[in-house]
């Protein structure tokens, strides 16, 4: 779609058409966590297994819109089988990546338009693999709360697992 | 619905395309191309003679409101009861200059009554109506009392056409002390009863708060035919300004509410140990008015006006009916419109999912030729769980559109469709 | 108070001729007359740079905010909440973008605070402190509380000079749950010692909202080192449009705060049995919010800035130690200036009764001279109790004013006297 | 004073600089009833002395304007030794003359400053007497509370006087 390449990159319509981890672990012993945002209505549902500090499965589920689904599908493609602490670490990059227009509102200056841009900080885009391909959604700032749904729930559900029951 | 002045022909005819050229925005482009706005139900554009007035305001006259006595600040004072007064008679206010409160949004109006009206008359158990299809605007305001004081929430609900249900009205009415109705769903369009559910909830010894968000603009309004009690609108829903709505009451019950918010404008007097009350309309209006935008909306009225509110309604019809059937045409069983499929029995409001594509993608999809319409649940989430989703896109209609829109709209959707196959 | 970005120092200067010229109505006549315009406590004057922002924000970008995908719709939204920043920058605000609460008016965002923080945390008996220049936006819903759940309001007296006397503070303050104090008296033009106010209020264990109206226009305004919890004012007093105030508050204090209208844009999630209110500060703005408006104060506030507040400062305490020396020296003991006699302890505000000449009479004839003051009780009427008058006479300055303003009122005001004599 | 000759007539400062029947009668037997002006604070106080139907005496108190003293001193000279009824007749006729445009706000027409003026209505001057000087106060809308005030207040006491006590 022109002007949209950065927005609809082809792995992520990839990722929409054919979801991967697509439904609802069990629960217990999985953690099942719900998220969703306010703006369209859509909800998420990540269920997480963490076994002894391992993220050892994780399932998605509930409706939304290209992002929002091609991000949780990535999402659980990336984490699935790692740690927690390194599951925690992507969250953080992930979001760094996002945070740059979704907690930084156009700054100071003029209301005449004349908004600044900030740049991005220096985050690890390397060790996002194909989740880099999501880095065009902060052109569209709207949609960067599509991008984060999962990754908030997902944050959630890890301090939920961590918990004592 | 009579209306008061203007084209009165139900044949009356306008000329969108020329209209248009009343609105500087439309002039702008998007991406390359010429903007389609098609989200007049979320917020109107505004015409030159709208802004024009406006600013003709701010250089000539501007001054506080009733309190001073130089010219500039009685001219003020004039400017902006005139507004108040053209808005009441293009409502068919009885009485304009009394029962015309600004507020600063439809849904400060909405809250208004709540407020004032419902922290009189409303205790623990009693009833207030409301129908599945209210925006939140007011539903919200009546949770937050049931939260406060314990009243029960009782739901009208709607039928697969987007029809509200009417075959129990007198049951769900029954020992109920408001309706709360809005005159068209900013989802589906649907055109409710008003004149006979305002009948069968006084029968019931209800009053009947009207939210008119989406019909002032769009269809005659007399709220002495509508037989409400409270009318509630914005501006910028209209052709006016953002920053001010309007509450519309019938002069007994307006009378004898107490104050809503508390501060100068309001009051007779103010000692250490207590305040008198102001008249009505002031009573209500705390604080200096939007005074501005009473005169942005003053303009707005009397270019509706002189449009004519019989041919807006009518060009809004075959605008709804060649669209009904331009999408239906193309897209088939891969289109759900919600809402009446019948153009005469709804506003110009399309809400409607296209097979699988998200509401936000098709949005996303449409910018690109310059379409504007909306993705969301356009604030009526207890409407869009009877619908089963989450989100619909929706586009709508102001006298500024035309047949070609809706041929853009078409086409861009068509697109949007290939893309997410 | 130290200021943000703009000129800094002290001595600082404008030039008030220049800045006039960018302030359209300012080049109106009345009665022949070019205006003198001394009713900028009422309401100030806007100067072109923003209605063009206005204007601009309304021909290429305008459509509801917080709910679009497309372009404008985007694109509204980043105007509107860089305004927010921008105003909260302006005023010191750790974090601008959530502590921020855009209302119609100042008065609604001292309603906000009572309707919200008074109804959770104030009870029978509990009490209020107020001082006796408080304008009625400031009292009337303190009252409204009063009368609602039986709280107690005491007030802080106020000495000849017009300066709060404080002797006695500890005592008044002592079990006081909340101080509402005004930044700067809009009758007597008194600067209050907020900073120490707040001091004294939090060590007794009282939260403090500061009624900021006169004083954020025209002094550099630091909220951290104010100490105040809320601080509210309106932007039609700073060279900004009608139709919207702010409502700042500490992000604790904020967070914690149940809604306060209901409807859209405040909730996160609406449901028939009940609903989720969203995040601050939106989840205080319910329904369509005054973008415009918003887009408007933006551009007020850049103007300033540019100015230099400091700058601002500087040039109204010399126009009213000008304006002091002017006044006694022409009409001696036959004018009662009210308010401190030092140009430094009080704001460009004079209210004045001129011998037996009632304000009403007063203000008739200055407007023959082109002359615009107000006359009344300038919503203080516990003041004017206090000063024994039932209205006074009230000038008052901004930026665009300068001497010979002062001297045309004068001569005006021997006309005035003359006549009635 | 140049463009103000309708507003301050030479019999109204004579009235404002000379009050008439100023002062309060004893209560009872005299009916005591204040009127305010919320816009300025301004306080009337009007005594009356009603007997056998006719308005026996009346006093004036308080402070205001000059239009709002000298149009309570007028007419306190004018209603004085009058029956009820003829008092009542003269508050009709001068608020009729008053109410043009108290009551009738400007109406429907544009908000760009074209606003209708209304004519007033036939109404008999020549019964006003002095009181037809006030006249002018019409065409300045804000004094016209001050010029009604004492009327208003009268005509609440007149009301007062009637109901049994
Ligand atoms: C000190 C003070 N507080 C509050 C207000 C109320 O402001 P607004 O009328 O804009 O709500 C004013 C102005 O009228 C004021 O001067
Ligand atoms: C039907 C309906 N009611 C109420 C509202 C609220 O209007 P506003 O946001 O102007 O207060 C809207 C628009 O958003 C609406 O469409």
């Amino acid at each position: 779609m022109p002007g949209l390449e950065d927005l609809y990159r082809e792995i992520i319509l990839d990722h929409y058409r054919s979801p991967r981890n697509r439904g609802e672990l069990e629960t217990p012993p999985a953690v099942r966590v719900e998220g969703f945002n306010p703006l369209c209505g859509d909800e998420i549902v990540v269920t997480i297994d963490v076994q002894d500090g391992v993220l050892a499965d994780i399932k998605i589920a509930g409706t939304g819109c290209s992002i929002s689904q091609s991000s949780a599908s990535m999402m659980s493609a990336a984490v699935k089988g790692k740690s927690v602490a390194e599951a925690r670490d992507l969250i953080a990059t992930f979001k760094g990546m996002m945070s740059i227009h979704e907690a930084t509102l156009p700054s100071g200056a003029g209301d005449a338009g004349t908004i600044e841009e900030t740049e991005p900080e220096a985050i690890d885009i390397d060790a996002l693999g194909e989740l880099a391909a999501l880095q065009g959604v902060v052109k569209f700032p709207v949609r960067i709360k599509c991008a984060t749904l999962s990754w908030n729930t997902l944050a959630q559900g890890l301090d939920e697992a961590a918990s004592p029951v | 619905m009579a209306e008061l002045t203007g084209t009165r022909s139900p044949t009356a005819t306008l000329d969108a395309a020329t209209l248009a050229k009343d609105f500087p925005l439309l002039t702008r482009e998007i991406h390359g191309r010429p903007i389609t706005y098609l989200d007049s139900a979320a917020s109107s554009q505004r015409p030159t003679a709208v802004l024009d007035a406006m600013r003709n305001y701010d250089e000539t006259t501007h001054a506080n409101v009733h309190r001073g006595v130089y010219t500039i600040a009685e001219e003020a004072t004039r400017r902006f009861e005139a507004a108040r007064t053209n808005v009441g008679r293009f409502i068919g206010a009885p009485d304009p200059g009394r029962e015309v409160v600004f507020t600063k949004n439809a849904t400060e109006a909405l809250n208004l009554v709540a407020h004032t009206w419902g922290r009189t008359h409303l205790g623990r158990g009693d009833v207030v109506v409301l129908t599945e299809m209210e925006h939140h605007a007011n539903i919200v305001p009546w949770h937050m009392l049931a939260a406060e004081r314990g009243i029960e929430l009782r739901w009208i609900p709607i039928d697969d056409d987007g029809q509200l249900v009417l075959d129990d009205l007198d049951a769900v009415l029954d020992g109920a002390k408001l309706l709360g109705v809005t005159c068209m769903s900013n989802v589906l369009g649907t055109l409710n009863p008003i004149t006979e559910l305002a009948a069968a909830a006084h029968a019931a010894g209800a009053v009947v708060l009207a939210d008119a968000c989406q019909s002032v603009p769009h269809l005659p309004t007399d709220v002495a035919s509508l037989g409400v009690d409270f009318l509630a609108f914005s501006a910028h829903k209209m052709l006016g300004p953002t920053g001010i709505g309007v509450l519309w009451g019938r002069e007994e019950l307006l009378a004898e509410l107490p104050p809503f918010l508390g501060g100068g404008e309001m009051i007779l007097d103010v000692r250490k140990d207590g305040f008198t009350p102001n008249d009505i309309p002031w009573r209500f209006e705390a604080g200096t008015p939007p005074i501005t935008e009473a005169i942005g909306l003053g303009a707005a009225v009397d270019y509706l006006r002189a449009v004519g509110m019989d041919a807006v309604r009518a060009h809004e019809i075959s605008l709804t009916a060649y669209a009904l059937d331009a999408l239906n045409e193309r897209f088939g069983d891969g289109i759900r419109i919600f809402g009446p499929s019948d153009a005469e029995a709804r506003g110009g409001v399309l809400s409607f999912a296209l097979g699988e594509v998200h509401p936000h993608d098709i949005s996303q999809i449409l910018d690109q030729y310059g379409v504007c319409v909306r993705a969301g649940h356009h604030c009526a989430k207890p409407l869009m769980r009877r619908l089963g989703v989450n989100s619909t896109a929706r586009a709508s209609f102001a006298l500024y559109n035309d047949e070609r829109d809706v041929d853009t709209l078409v086409e861009a959707l068509d697109e949007a469709k290939k893309f997410f196959a």
